[in-house]
């Protein structure tokens, strides 16, 4: 490489350096989609953090598992398998409207964004009411022993990522509906991209708690 | 180099191997840092040159092409030496494993508590099983196994002089050995983080000939004898009666609780308070009246007793050789 | 005018914090070594006499120990090294009364709970005169109360650990104590 | 703001391009609002890293004169000046603040300052979310020693290892503020890591594709990415630890099925990866001093960048080289030795790269660049007795003893505190507009150089003569004194050499010479703008091309217009090659922030004494981010108005 010019100065500067316009971005855009917004960007990095918080819980659940003979632990039920399943069912069939209002949402298509939003809503609020009889499907309080507190772990971590997004699909919907700023469609289609992480991380997780019990 | 007390001052050989390798890892990290200094001191002066000369920065591509030579050569010799690194440490550390042909090992137990050791030796007639507090005797040349274990919080098992350190951690059953080939006195110390008194516990290790151990192991056996003169009977008097009793034992009397160490011959031992006094009447009368003045936040209370009381006390406790 | 509003008003809160930091404080004091060793405390709370169902009377001691978190933890520790439970079975009751629930024959109170371990009580409870020392009578008391959640929440301890066999103290919900069934004295209800 | 143009600007109107009139529409726009409320409202990525910055200072002092009171207590054997309840307080607090309010802060406070303007854009990508994390931060400090001020600090070691942390032997609230503050710090730290990863991939400058990208920047975003996956394990430990404490679970209580070692490999899976996250940005900084300073660039850029990049995913394999006196297979073990060994050698590419680069520069001895000697000098101490400690044999021996702060500090102070004391000196002007004594500069070098090794030469001495770490005190017999003694005399030299650069620094601020653009001829984009750096950093936004961006040529820069000044825009360009890609809009000042870290803060704190204030604190929070989420109606006028007139103009 060749370097020329401050690299000889010994001393430094006074002035800023003059900046010569040499381009004009004033026709860029400035609603995009995708990964092309920082937004998608700022979401996966969360995404990332809770993908840890989550795997954290679950490798304390595997963690604990080994220590335990009989799994789970002596006179502690079984989760019970009915609830949960419904619950997970329920969940991935939330993603339908989930795509659909993204889908629309990128078309700058008002009516069906909202049209899918409230669905996604009205899903999504089932999907937690669900959730939470799960705490009772496990059979056993958070104090009972540790396989009792790591199972509770794993579906807590997972149910505060369930409400969040609830609430945020709610407030989303509750924005477009009254004001319906042109800037928040990105938003919006990033809130189903979350959508498609959350369930996609609670699989392995339904796994862990409803299943592994049963198979070990 | 025998700094006593320091992880060369060694006695065992799982000790001696580490300082072994300690030492050859210190020399290769010396010269490794010297070279650093050199290289650096040495790309200062050609760059001070340079300045003075009124030259610039040299970022000719030959140049560059040197200094990825010698980047690269300096990166290869740091990797030669790490890979004698890990092999003279997986080297090392068979070294020190368990000898899986040891002959008639003894086993001890240790129990941590906050903060004093407990220490169980077990034995195939289970009527001569040992308890003892704060004292760890072993023969010389004989190989221990020692278990550890631990009542409350997180403590470390570490003798420098024998070996390296090994956590007794409640709920988990974690074993090391030791093996004293000379004889010895030591002090070893709690090594991990335990709380308030952390700093004074500690223990005395004696390692003496087989002899010497089967007879004081014979003599801990023993339950303490029975108070002779009025002065000690007294003495006896006050520990079973007064605050004492709630917590240490004594083989031989009704005191039994394990709150605290056993204190069936605590006259024979060289330190009381978890080897933090010297075993002298005088410390011991303090220890007994307001230990909170010496360990502080230590789980023995001060002991409201009477000049007389104490006296006795100190009396009964001397004779419990 | 102002000004001086404003001092009051910053008097006020500084008045707050410096009450809140204080109690922080009296929580978490670890008291090593501040009762003296000459002077039993609990000479003063003596019955006067071993009827049962006879609460102390008025007492001007005040428990040291009262919502101090260190104290009430060091109880704990010596409830179960003492083996309390052997009778009281963790405060459920066996041979001996429950010390969970609400019913207190012999008073709640901190002096009353002191006199009744120094004491002894008739049916089975030895009395620990001499053996037990004031501090740890009084950290004993602490325990014992918060077994019943009549200390505050703050202070009491957490799960121990081992195994589970009763709620944690701090989180037993206050209750108000009242005198035996079979007894008719009033205690003196309290709230931490 | 007024939506009618006032006469004056009608005036310079008639000049679009003139520079004046350009820096004050800007201005206009960036600026923050005035007064109080103005400060609470800020979202300008400057004023809340410098505010960080300086937080994070205030913390080290504190943490720094705890370490000096240790250092008085064990001076002599059997001192009384400290009892163990006030000496364990203070070792702990010291610990967790240097770790968690000092050093992982304040190197991400540097990069959220430096490197939005040294990759040319506006702002940080998330404003009012960069706003929160510092909010955030600052009251899990300040609620840390609030504690330790009301004798309710945390005691149980900064590792918090279980049961001693649990609920049967830490009684009080003590633990429950450290977990607390832990959750406080790792959200923070989560923020401004995804902050940092987030501008470096979508705001750089036209023309800097990575491959451009300094190599400081490059340190940020290594650390970054650590960041948000080390953090969230020790969020999940201490969460975990706060819950078996206050609401009865059972993760670490054996008899129930848990277990203290859960703890030790969650908390060291963070643990570890922690120290490289701490020093990483230190090679970060030298890496921009050396360059500069050598007056070319850094030598081996591929090899610097790769090696960053290696250390960070090597860092998360060597956790358990913190728990060898547990019972732990061998092949477990020997794995962990191997891996540590790995680490050593790209740690040694970067530190070959720059001596290469002193040996073909012509370097200028200022004082930045004397602490990047310094650096050397003292961090390869540190980085060797790393690898005793990480042999197992050795480690057995030398763990738990003083050998261990002996090296940690040797790599934390040489690894990153000199680099952050020379990336201070360097940057200073930068930041305020005034040069720093360069005398005054140069003692306080020597005296920190030279106390550092007084201070913790010793202690490794001290480890290896068998001497446990963390005790209040030390009987006289055990022959330690002397050691100790010195070293407490080192801290003495490091406390007087900490004096003088506070000194300096003052001085520097009420009247250092007049800085200038750019005082050093640095290499790169931040001394292109004035100092101190305005509102808005860059007039327009320069097109880079080359690694050197200031240095490729001597002329103007060339730059992109077409940015609106009438609102917060920024631009955006594609992630491999920066190419322009949008425009985007930020957000105005807002108290929002503010008031989102207090609900968080209300839930966290009174959690402690009750669980319900979870409850209240989580709806409160929710009430906080849906007024965050809302559209600001007011800016979106004003930005109406903003438009009739630029259109106007044009």
């Amino acid at each position: 490489m060749t370097v020329v010019g401050e690299i000889a100065a010994e001393t430094g500067r006074q002035a800023e350096r003059p900046l010569r316009p040499v381009v004009n971005v004033s026709d860029l855009p400035s609603v995009v989609y995708g990964s092309r917004v920082v937004t998608w960007w700022g979401t996966t990095g969360f995404m990332a953090a809770e993908a840890a918080t989550l795997s954290a819980c679950v490798a304390s659940y595997y963690y604990v598992l080994r220590n335990y003979e009989s799994f789970p632990p002596l006179r502690t039920p079984l989760p019970d398998l009915l609830v949960p399943t419904i619950s997970l069912i329920v969940l991935i069939l939330s993603l339908v409207p989930c795509y659909l209002f993204a889908r629309a949402a990128k078309r700058l298509d008002r009516p069906a964004t909202l049209r899918w939003m409230w669905v996604a809503v009205v899903v999504m609020l089932i999907a937690t009411a669900l959730r939470l009889m799960e705490f009772s499907a496990l059979n056993v309080r958070w104090d009972a022993n540790a396989y009792a507190s790591v199972a509770w772990a794993v579906v807590f971590a997972h149910f505060t990522l369930l409400l969040a997004d609830t609430l945020e699909t709610l407030l989303f919907a509750v924005i477009m509906q009254t004001r319906e700023p042109t800037r928040y469609y990105p938003g919006v289609a990033e809130d189903a991209f979350y959508s498609y992480f959350m369930v996609a991380v609670w699989i392995p997780c339904y796994v862990t708690v409803y299943l592994v019990p049963r198979w070990v | 180099m025998t700094w006593a007390g320091s992880i060369f001052d060694t006695a065992g050989t799982p000790a001696e191997r580490i300082a072994r390798l300690a030492w050859f890892l210190i020399i290769v990290s010396a010269v490794t840092y010297l070279l650093v200094l050199v290289a650096t001191g040495i790309a200062i002066r050609r760059a001070r040159a340079r300045r003075t000369r009124g030259d610039l920065a040299d970022t000719r591509p030959e140049t560059a092409k040197r200094l990825t030579r010698n980047v690269a050569i300096a990166t290869i010799a740091t990797t030669l030496i790490l890979l004698v690194y890990v092999t003279a440490t997986a080297l090392t550390g068979k070294a020190i494993a368990w000898p899986l042909n040891a002959r008639q090992p003894l086993t001890i137990e240790v129990t941590g508590y906050q903060w004093w050791w407990q220490f169980r030796y077990r034995d195939s007639v289970p009527s001569n099983w040992l308890t003892t507090s704060n004292e760890l005797h072993i023969p010389v040349g004989r190989p221990v196994r020692v278990i550890l274990l631990s009542n409350d919080v997180i403590h470390s098992f570490w003798i420098p002089e024998l070996h390296g350190k090994q956590d007794l951690i409640p709920g988990h059953r974690n074993t090391t050995w030791i093996q004293a080939d000379r004889p010895g006195v030591w002090k070893a110390h709690c090594a991990e983080f335990c709380g308030h008194q952390h700093a004074k516990m500690q223990f005395d290790v004696v390692a003496e000939s087989p002899a010497q151990f089967d007879q004081w192991y014979r003599r801990q056996l023993a339950s303490a004898l029975p108070p002779t003169d009025s002065a000690a009977k007294r003495g006896h008097d006050v520990f079973v009666q007064r605050t004492c009793i709630m917590c240490h034992s004594i083989n031989g009397t009704e005191a039994g609780s394990n709150v605290g160490p056993e204190l069936t011959h605590i006259a024979s031992r060289p330190s009381i308070a978890a080897g933090s006094l010297p075993n002298t009447r005088v410390n011991l009368g303090r220890w007994i009246l307001n230990p909170q003045l010496i360990k502080p936040g230590v789980r023995m209370p001060p002991n409201a007793l009477s000049p007389a009381d104490m006296n006795a006390l100190l009396d009964y406790l001397e004779t419990l050789k | 005018m102002r000004t001086r509003r404003y001092l009051r008003q910053w008097g006020r809160i500084a008045a707050i914090c410096a009450l809140g930091l204080a109690l922080a404080c009296e929580r978490e004091k670890r008291r090593f070594n501040d009762a003296s060793p000459s002077a039993p405390a609990y000479a003063a709370v003596t019955l006067d006499t071993l009827q049962p169902g006879v609460p102390s009377p008025e007492l001007t001691v005040k428990s040291p120990s009262e919502g101090n978190a260190y104290d009430i933890a060091q109880g704990k520790q010596l409830f179960e090294q003492w083996n309390c439970s052997g009778c009281h079975s963790h405060g459920g009751g066996g041979m001996g009364p429950p010390l969970m629930d609400n019913e207190w024959i012999y008073g709640s109170s901190p002096e009353n709970i002191v006199a009744t371990i120094v004491e002894g009580r008739p049916n089975g409870m030895p009395s620990f005169r001499n053996r037990i020392t004031a501090n740890q009578l009084w950290q004993l008391a602490a325990y014992v109360r918060s077994m019943s959640g009549l200390e505050a929440k703050a202070p009491s301890p957490g799960r121990n650990d081992g195994m589970q066999y009763k709620v944690d103290e701090q989180r037993t919900p206050f209750r108000t104590p009242r005198a035996s069934a079979s007894k008719t004295l009033p205690a003196k209800s309290e709230r931490p | 703001m007024s939506a009618q143009p006032l006469p004056a600007e009608r005036a310079v109107e008639s000049d679009p391009n003139s520079p004046a009139s350009l820096h004050d529409r800007l201005e206009r726009v960036w600026r923050n609002g005035p007064g109080l409320w103005g400060w609470l409202t800020s979202v300008n990525h400057k004023s809340i890293a410098l505010r960080s910055i300086i937080t994070a200072f205030a913390f080290f002092g504190i943490a720094g004169v705890e370490a000096a009171l240790m250092r008085v207590q064990l001076a002599r054997p059997e001192n009384s000046f400290i009892g163990p309840d006030l000496y364990n307080q203070l070792f702990t607090t010291h610990g967790s603040a240097m770790m968690f309010l000092f050093a992982v802060p304040v190197v991400q406070s540097v990069a959220l300052y430096f490197v939005p303007i040294m990759i040319g854009t506006r702002n940080v990508a998330f404003p009012r979310l960069n706003a929160f994390g510092y909010w955030t931060y600052l009251i899990g400090g300040v609620l840390l020693f609030s504690g330790l001020f009301t004798n309710t600090g945390p005691d149980q070691g900064w590792f918090s290892y279980v049961p001693l942390a649990g609920p049967g032997f830490s009684p009080g609230k003590r633990v429950d503020i450290w977990a607390q503050m832990i959750t406080f710090t790792e959200i923070a730290a989560i923020v401004a890591a995804i902050e940092v990863i987030v501008t470096v991939f979508k705001q750089r400058a036209p023309g800097m594709s990575l491959n451009r990208v300094p190599p400081f920047v490059w340190a940020m975003v290594v650390m970054s990415f650590m960041v948000l996956v080390a953090m969230p394990y020790v969020a999940t430990a201490s969460a975990m630890l706060a819950m078996d404490r206050l609401i009865a679970t059972q993760f670490f209580n054996y008899a129930e099925g848990g277990d203290a070692l859960l703890w030790q490999h969650l908390f060291w899976f963070f643990g570890h990866p922690e120290v490289y996250i701490i020093f990483i940005p230190g090679l970060g900084m030298v890496s921009a001093i050396v360059a500069t300073f050598s007056r070319r660039p850094v030598f081996g850029y591929t090899a610097v960048v790769l090696s960053l990049v290696a250390i960070g995913f090597l860092s998360f394999g060597l956790w358990v080289h913190h728990m060898f006196a547990t019972p732990l297979t061998q092949t477990g073990q020997s794995f962990f030795t191997a891996a540590s060994a790995m680490i050593a050698i790209p740690t040694g590419v970067t530190i070959f790269c720059w001596i290469a680069t002193i040996w073909s520069g012509r370097p200028r001895f200022d004082t930045p660049m004397l602490y990047v000697v310094g650096f050397i000098a003292l961090f390869t101490i540190g980085g060797l007795s790393g690898l005793l400690l990480a042999s197992v044999p050795v480690d057995l021996q030398i763990t738990d003893t003083d050998f261990l702060p002996g090296h940690i500090h040797y790599v934390l102070l040489g690894g990153m505190v000199f680099p952050l004391f020379g990336a201070l000196h360097y940057w200073f002007p930068k930041v305020t507009g005034r040069m720093m004594s360069e005398r005054l500069g140069k003692v306080s070098f020597w005296l920190l150089f030279i106390g550092v090794n007084v201070t913790f030469f010793p202690q490794l001495l001290l480890g290896i003569a068998g001497m446990p770490r963390r005790v209040y005190t030390y009987l006289a017999d055990s022959g330690w004194g002397g050691l100790n003694l010195t070293s407490s005399i080192g801290a003495g030299l490091i406390a007087l050499g900490m004096l003088l650069l506070v000194i300096n620094v003052a001085r520097s601020l009420a009247a250092g010479a007049a800085a200038g653009a750019d005082p050093w001829g640095g290499e790169t984009l931040e001394w292109a703008i004035s100092s101190p750096a305005p509102d808005y950093n860059f007039a327009y936004i320069p097109i880079v091309h080359g690694r050197s961006a200031l240095w490729a040529d001597t002329g103007d820069l060339d730059a992109v217009a077409g940015l609106r000044e009438d609102r917060r825009e920024i631009l955006q360009t594609t992630m491999l090659d920066a190419v322009p890609d949008s425009r985007h809009e930020h957000p105005d000042p807002t108290i929002v922030p503010l008031l989102t870290a207090l609900a968080v803060g209300v839930g966290l704190i009174w959690g402690i004494f009750d669980p319900i204030g979870f409850v209240v604190g989580g709806v409160l929070t929710f009430i906080a981010l849906a007024a965050w989420g809302w559209p600001e109606k007011p800016s979106l006028t004003r930005a109406r108005s903003w438009r009739c007139q630029s259109d106007r103009r044009r």
